[in-house]
């Protein structure tokens, strides 16, 4: 079976600085994957040779098996990958209805019809409101962006990329920034994610990633140190070593 | 105030039956820069053209006049021709004046036929413009009244056998290096090469140009810049290079030795050749006069030049038709009344040719000389009465 | 052979000459732009005022050329202090297009109050015999004015990479065009920079715009006609860089020279042709940080 | 208004919601009522309104760019002058005088110009793009100069002859018929843009100017939007350069030059950016402004100008209208 997302020897260099050397992943249709590792393991950094964002110095990606390594961003995202960002890339003027439009009409190539009013794509629109039910963002369809709660305007931000009705979706630490009083509706969302989709989660609290994913990789210095479940990872001796010498929040 | 403006009607009514006992009130537009770089022509036709409003009442016949006057701001066409056109429909203006630069007279040329306005050109050289309407009469100049007989002048008076030709790369820039070739070539003179440098709209640094000159070694360097700020950088440029210790001479129309200019250039400058219809310093009573009253003016430091002669001469022209006409102003009369119309000019004496409409005007040869620390013109020579030699031998767009 | 090299000699003295020239009106420029990210078009003005300073601080109080020079750069630098506190310090967080649109507007007012006072006319001034004509440099004559034009260049240059790599000032100004937060997080105080800085730039424009006069001409609309040339020179050179200013200056005016006098049909084509091509190979500028 | 979607009504809402976006506001009449009013209050005064009106259509295009999606630009006179020598050389050159079909003719070549340079330049931004334009602009007049043979050169170009437009409205001294059908195209030009900035596709200019790197992660082609944008926006101007050709039978290198560029921008900033009508009001006010106070002291216009654009800097930050709308919630949030 092809993987939905595979990346083969993936390797980028800035000047000296080896930032991603050698990562071999490979995610399949309904993966829960994450990525953990320090600070400045290169986990962004691989999220944007993955997206496009950035062009590899060697190695490849592969959608569904096919090799997009050539491909800029937007051709990545028409073949099913989508990603969230760590801090919140929103719309912040409009409403989380627009919000959510916007990415619907991109992919059924609503958005490149200048002659056609916005409002008469009545099945985009109506896409919206369904999905903003399933993320129970509805009451705040027509609130402008800005005026959300932090942890809402994080689902706003799921909610984007599901629009994309991705294949493969990136989750850039969904958390991040959010008081844990409202952590619990991240949590839920991602959760409810539809199964086929295959996720992979980057992420520094360990609650979530333990919680979520059946599949863990870890980064240090831009290489992968370890992969395997996530009770293979709890017990590796060297993971630990890694996180504990970062003094980081394992 | 009102009142008056509702009277003209009921004038021009008894104006009828009482036919030339009123005064009328003449609307002239005037259209000229009154901002932005040429801004100081504008001043110099302006003060010509009050100059000679204020000491000759009585030349209008006993008519009132009433200057409108616009801002045409840059040599684009456009922005004059919308200026025409609302003097036209909004003001209702008799008569227009004025215009400096050749590309406004011309986009104004359709607007004048179809209104049936007469215009009276104080600059606009170039030199076919009043091909472009029956109702344009020109009290200027045309490029080629001083480019021809420069060429002439420098081939058999200055020895020149050989020739550079600098030009400001527009119309006017190039019907002057057309008219100096044309003269040169006929004298015997030969021209090696005719370098355009760079726009009008701003000075450029001559140092480049000149350095080519300087290596291409001519006889003489004849340049043609417009009026104004460039004359200046021109004559410094030459000084700078050294160009007369090595025995290239520098001569040209009169615009590259404007009086209002001259005091501000290097010594080098003493000893230029130029041909020109008008310096400040010629010495005939009407013209010391004429400078007296513009200093007494304007203030001692002002100098008038032929910018200035210009608006006090269209003036004059602009008066004769008035009064010719009885106030009654029209396209036909006033080119009428105008053919073949002389005045003694501070310039000398000057005609509006009846066939073409130009003006038929003296060619002097100046020299400056440095007397006194001052710079001054002197005439070594007078070419009289030319007629514009452009339309004269049908050359070009003048056929 | 021995045209060549004259024309070579001579193409290379004027380019470097009218380089030096855009080099110390662009600088003040580049660091404004860089350092307080301030799209400033009203830096030709305070050049612009430098120029009309000069001359009557000449014909008025009867100055000599140097010392009037020099004192109309650091009257232009002192009065563009108030600018900088009253107006353009409420606009460094806004956006570029107001940013654009209130220099634009100071330039107009410059330039009708430079008419209204000064005239339409372009000025003029004396300068002293010994800048006048030609003078002997050993390999050749040239011609004075612009000798000691780049010899005010040059040693500009010194100054400011002076002043810039080894003075404490010149490196908080550098810290702040790098990353202006991190250097007011380490208690830089970039409020007082900018005034510095500012004033700087408006004093060298204002020894430009006065060295200007003799070379392309002094005249109310000095800052409007030569704003392109300003802006190429920043753009080229890259934001904040000194260096660049000065390569980029000194490039445009060989480039610009060597067109007129190889080429006078080309009009200014070369100029904007190579501006272009160096921008679509380096957006950033020669120097500028990507 | 959080209920609104609530129990499967939510759609419906949805719909009038986004539909409530594009709905017209009563006072969207005014400035047609003005401009049919000056026809008849002002018939004096009809050639500065018909260069009112273009310059209009010039904002507005340039407002596609610039307030929708963000592209800032000094060289947007290059596509005014080609369309405006587009036109212009159809009649010189080749005597093709009918209005609407030269004028037409005019936004196409605009258009071509602008795919054809917006292909190239909107992979830049920021200084570098405004300085590429700007060079772009320049370079178009530098050639234009020496096509003399084609173009008339400094000397403008000459030999432009109209027909009457619809084969019977003669061009008339006091501009009646170009004022007339410059309201009407810009009247077709404004609803053009409307559509076009109330669909996905103006949705997702605004998204690029708001947020481009999010844009890319929604799989939007963002450069060949710009570019589509760029070349509707460079076609409306070379609409505005023909008929500004047409209205005036002369062309000149000005056209093309820094200073319309400039200009154009001061008027659309004056009014205020991605709101259309600032196009409207910025225009308007610049021009009746230069006009008037030309008319006080023509020496000393620029003055009153450049005090006008500080002034609005400094305290009607947002144009014209931007401010008014601030006013107008200001006083609403005050009643709340």
């Amino acid at each position: 079976m092809t993987a939905a997302l595979q990346t083969i020897a993936l390797g980028k260099h800035f000047g000296a600085l080896h930032v991603t050397r050698q990562v071999n992943l490979s995610l399949a249709a309904g993966a829960r994957h994450a990525l953990i590792g320090p600070n400045g393991a290169g986990k962004t950094t691989l999220i944007n040779l993955i997206t496009g964002a950035l062009s590899p110095d060697e190695g490849q990606v592969l959608l569904g098996g096919r090799d997009v390594t050539a491909l800029p961003q937007a051709r990545r995202v028409k073949q099913g990958l989508a990603r969230t960002y760590q801090i919140n890339q929103l719309f912040s003027d409009l409403s989380v209805l627009e919000n959510v439009a916007i990415s619907i009409a991109e992919r059924v190539g609503a958005a490149g019809n200048f002659w056609r009013r916005a409002s008469a794509n009545s099945h985009v629109i109506d896409e919206a409101v369904e999905l903003l039910a399933r993320l129970k963002l509805d009451a705040y369809a027509l609130t402008p962006v800005r005026e959300l709660p932090y942890g809402r305007q994080r689902l706003v931000e799921i909610a984007i990329t599901l629009g994309q009705k991705p294949t493969v979706l990136l989750l850039d630490e969904p958390a991040a920034g959010v008081p844990s009083a409202e952590s619990h509706i991240i949590l839920d969302a991602i959760a409810a994610l539809p199964e086929q989709i295959a996720v992979l989660i980057i992420e520094h609290d360990m609650d979530i990633v333990f919680r979520f994913a059946k599949f863990i990789t870890v980064l240090a210095s831009g290489g992968i140190i370890a992969q395997g479940t996530p009770e293979q990872i709890a017990g590796d001796a060297h993971v630990r070593a890694v996180y504990l010498g970062q003094g980081g929040d394992v | 105030m009102n009142y008056r403006k509702l009277f003209p009607g009921i004038i021009a009514m008894l104006g009828l039956a009482w036919s030339g006992a009123n005064a009328e009130t003449v609307k002239i537009g005037v259209v000229l820069p009154y901002s932005g770089g040429a801004a100081q022509f504008g001043e110099q036709i302006d003060r010509g053209m009050n100059l000679f409003v204020s000491q000759h009442k009585e030349a209008f016949g006993g008519h009132e006049i009433e200057l409108i006057k616009r801002d045409s701001k840059r040599p684009g066409g456009d922005i004059a021709k919308n200026a025409v056109q609302e003097l036209i429909t909004r003001e209702k203006v008799d008569l227009l004046t004025g215009f400096v630069f050749s590309p406004n007279a011309m986009a104004s040329a359709p607007l004048i036929n179809q209104a049936k306005v007469p215009m009276v050109i104080m600059n606009a050289g170039t030199a076919w413009i009043p091909k472009l309407s029956p109702y344009i009469a020109r009290v200027s100049f045309t490029m080629w009244h001083a480019g021809y007989p420069m060429g002439g002048y420098a081939s058999e008076s200055l020895g020149c056998k050989t020739a550079v030709v600098g030009f400001t790369n527009y119309p006017p820039g190039k019907d002057s290096r057309n008219a100096f070739t044309t003269g040169f070539e006929k004298a015997g003179g030969k021209v090696l090469e005719a370098i355009p440098m760079g726009g009008p709209r701003q000075v450029p640094d001559f140092t480049p140009f000149f350095q080519r000159v300087k290596n291409a070694k001519p006889d003489c360097f004849y340049v043609f810049v417009p009026a104004g700020n460039h004359a200046v950088a021109v004559v410094k440029t030459y000084a700078n290079l050294g160009m007369r210790a090595a025995g290239i001479r520098l001569i040209g129309p009169g615009d590259i030795t404007q009086d209002t200019k001259l005091q501000d250039m290097p010594k080098e400058a003493a000893g230029m050749i130029t041909v020109h219809h008008y310096s400040a310093d010629y010495k005939t009573p009407v013209n010391l006069a004429f400078v007296k009253a513009w200093k007494a003016a304007y203030g001692a430091d002002t100098t008038p030049d032929f910018m200035g002669v210009a608006g006090y001469d269209g003036m004059a022209a602009i008066a004769h038709a008035i009064k010719a006409q009885n106030g009654a102003v029209s396209a036909d009369g006033t080119i009428k009344a105008l053919s073949g119309w002389s005045y003694d000019s501070p310039r000398g004496k000057i005609t509006i040719d009846p066939e073409t409409r130009d003006i038929i005007q003296d060619s002097n040869v100046h020299k400056v000389v440095l007397k006194d620390g001052r710079m001054m013109i002197e005439v070594i020579g007078t070419i009289p009465q030319v007629k514009d030699p452009c339309k004269a031998n049908g050359i070009g767009k003048c056929k | 052979m021995e045209q060549v090299a004259r024309a070579a000699i001579s193409i290379l003295f004027d380019g470097v000459a009218y380089g030096m020239l855009l080099f110390i009106i662009s600088v003040g420029l580049s660091i404004t732009m860089g350092l307080m990210g301030f799209a400033n078009l009203a830096h030709g003005a305070f050049a612009m005022a430098g120029g009309y300073v000069l001359v009557s601080l000449m014909l008025t109080f009867d100055l000599p050329f140097i010392p009037a020079l020099l004192l109309a750069a650091v009257a232009v630098a002192a009065v563009s202090v108030l600018f900088e506190r009253f107006l353009y310090r409420r606009l460094y967080q806004a956006d570029e297009l107001d940013q654009v649109l209130l220099s634009i507007g100071l330039v107009f007012m410059a330039t009708a109050a430079i008419t209204f006072i000064y005239g339409p006319s372009t000025v003029s001034l004396k300068v002293p015999a010994y800048l006048q004509g030609q003078i002997d440099l050993w390999i050749g004559l040239f011609p004075a004015y612009r000798s000691f034009t780049i010899a005010v260049g040059g040693l500009l240059i010194l100054a400011l990479w002076y002043g810039f790599e080894g003075t404490i000032i010149g490196v908080k100004i550098r810290a702040a065009v790098d990353n202006r937060r991190m250097a007011q997080s380490i208690g830089i105080n970039v409020d007082r920079l900018f005034v510095i800085a500012f004033a700087l730039g408006s004093g060298l424009a204002a020894l430009g715009g006065g060295l200007a006069i003799e070379i392309i001409g002094m005249s109310p609309t000095f800052s409007l006609t030569y704003l392109v040339f300003f802006l190429i020179v920043v753009a080229v050179g890259g934001l904040g860089s000194i260096r660049g200013a000065f390569v980029a200056a000194l490039f445009l005016g060989i480039v610009d020279t060597a067109g007129k006098y190889l080429w006078p049909d080309g009009g200014a084509f070369f100029i904007y042709a190579m501006t272009i091509a160096v921008l679509l190979v380096k957006p950033e500028g020669l120097f500028g940080r990507a | 208004m959080t209920e609104l979607l609530d129990n499967g009504g939510g759609s419906a809402a949805a719909r009038r919601f986004m539909a409530g976006r594009e709905a017209w506001h009563w006072a969207e009449a005014l400035p047609w009522v003005v401009a049919v009013a000056a026809f008849f209050v002002f018939p004096d005064y009809l050639a500065l309104g018909t260069q009112i009106l273009i310059a209009i259509i010039f904002a507005l295009s340039l407002d596609l760019i610039l307030g929708y999606a963000g592209i800032i630009t000094l060289g947007h006179a290059a596509y005014f002058g080609a369309g405006a020598y587009g036109t212009g050389m159809l009649s010189a050159h080749l005597g093709w005088g009918e209005p609407i079909s030269a004028m037409l003719f005019g936004g196409f070549v605009g258009g071509v110009l602008g795919f054809v340079s917006g292909w190239v330049l909107l992979r830049y931004h920021g200084l570098t793009l405004l300085m590429l334009t700007l060079a772009t602009a320049i370079m178009l007049k530098e050639g234009a100069n020496a096509a003399e043979e084609w173009t008339g050169g400094f000397d403008g170009l000459v030999g432009i002859s109209i027909w009457p437009l619809l084969g019977s409205f003669e061009y008339d001294l006091w501009g009646k018929t170009y004022y007339c059908f410059a309201l009407v195209v810009l009247l077709l030009c404004f609803l053009a843009a409307r559509r076009i900035v109330h669909s996905a596709f103006g949705r997702s200019l605004v998204g690029i100017k708001g947020n481009v790197g999010r844009m890319h992660g929604v799989g939007t082609p963002v450069h060949g939007r710009l570019v589509a944008v760029y070349t509707l926006s460079a076609a409306m101007a070379g609409l505005a350069g023909g008929l500004f050709a047409e209205s005036n039978a002369y062309v000149t290198l000005d056209v093309l030059s820094f200073a319309r560029s400039g200009t154009v921008l001061i008027m659309l900033v004056l009014g205020g950016t991605g709101r259309l009508y600032g196009a409207f009001v910025g225009a308007a006010v610049y021009m009746i402004l230069e006009d008037e106070l030309a008319k006080l002291s023509p020496e000393f216009w620029e003055f009153g100008i450049g005090l006008l654009l500080v002034i609005v800097v400094l305290f009607f930050r947002r144009g014209l209208l931007g401010s008014l709308d601030d006013l107008r919630a200001r006083s609403m949030g005050g009643g709340a």
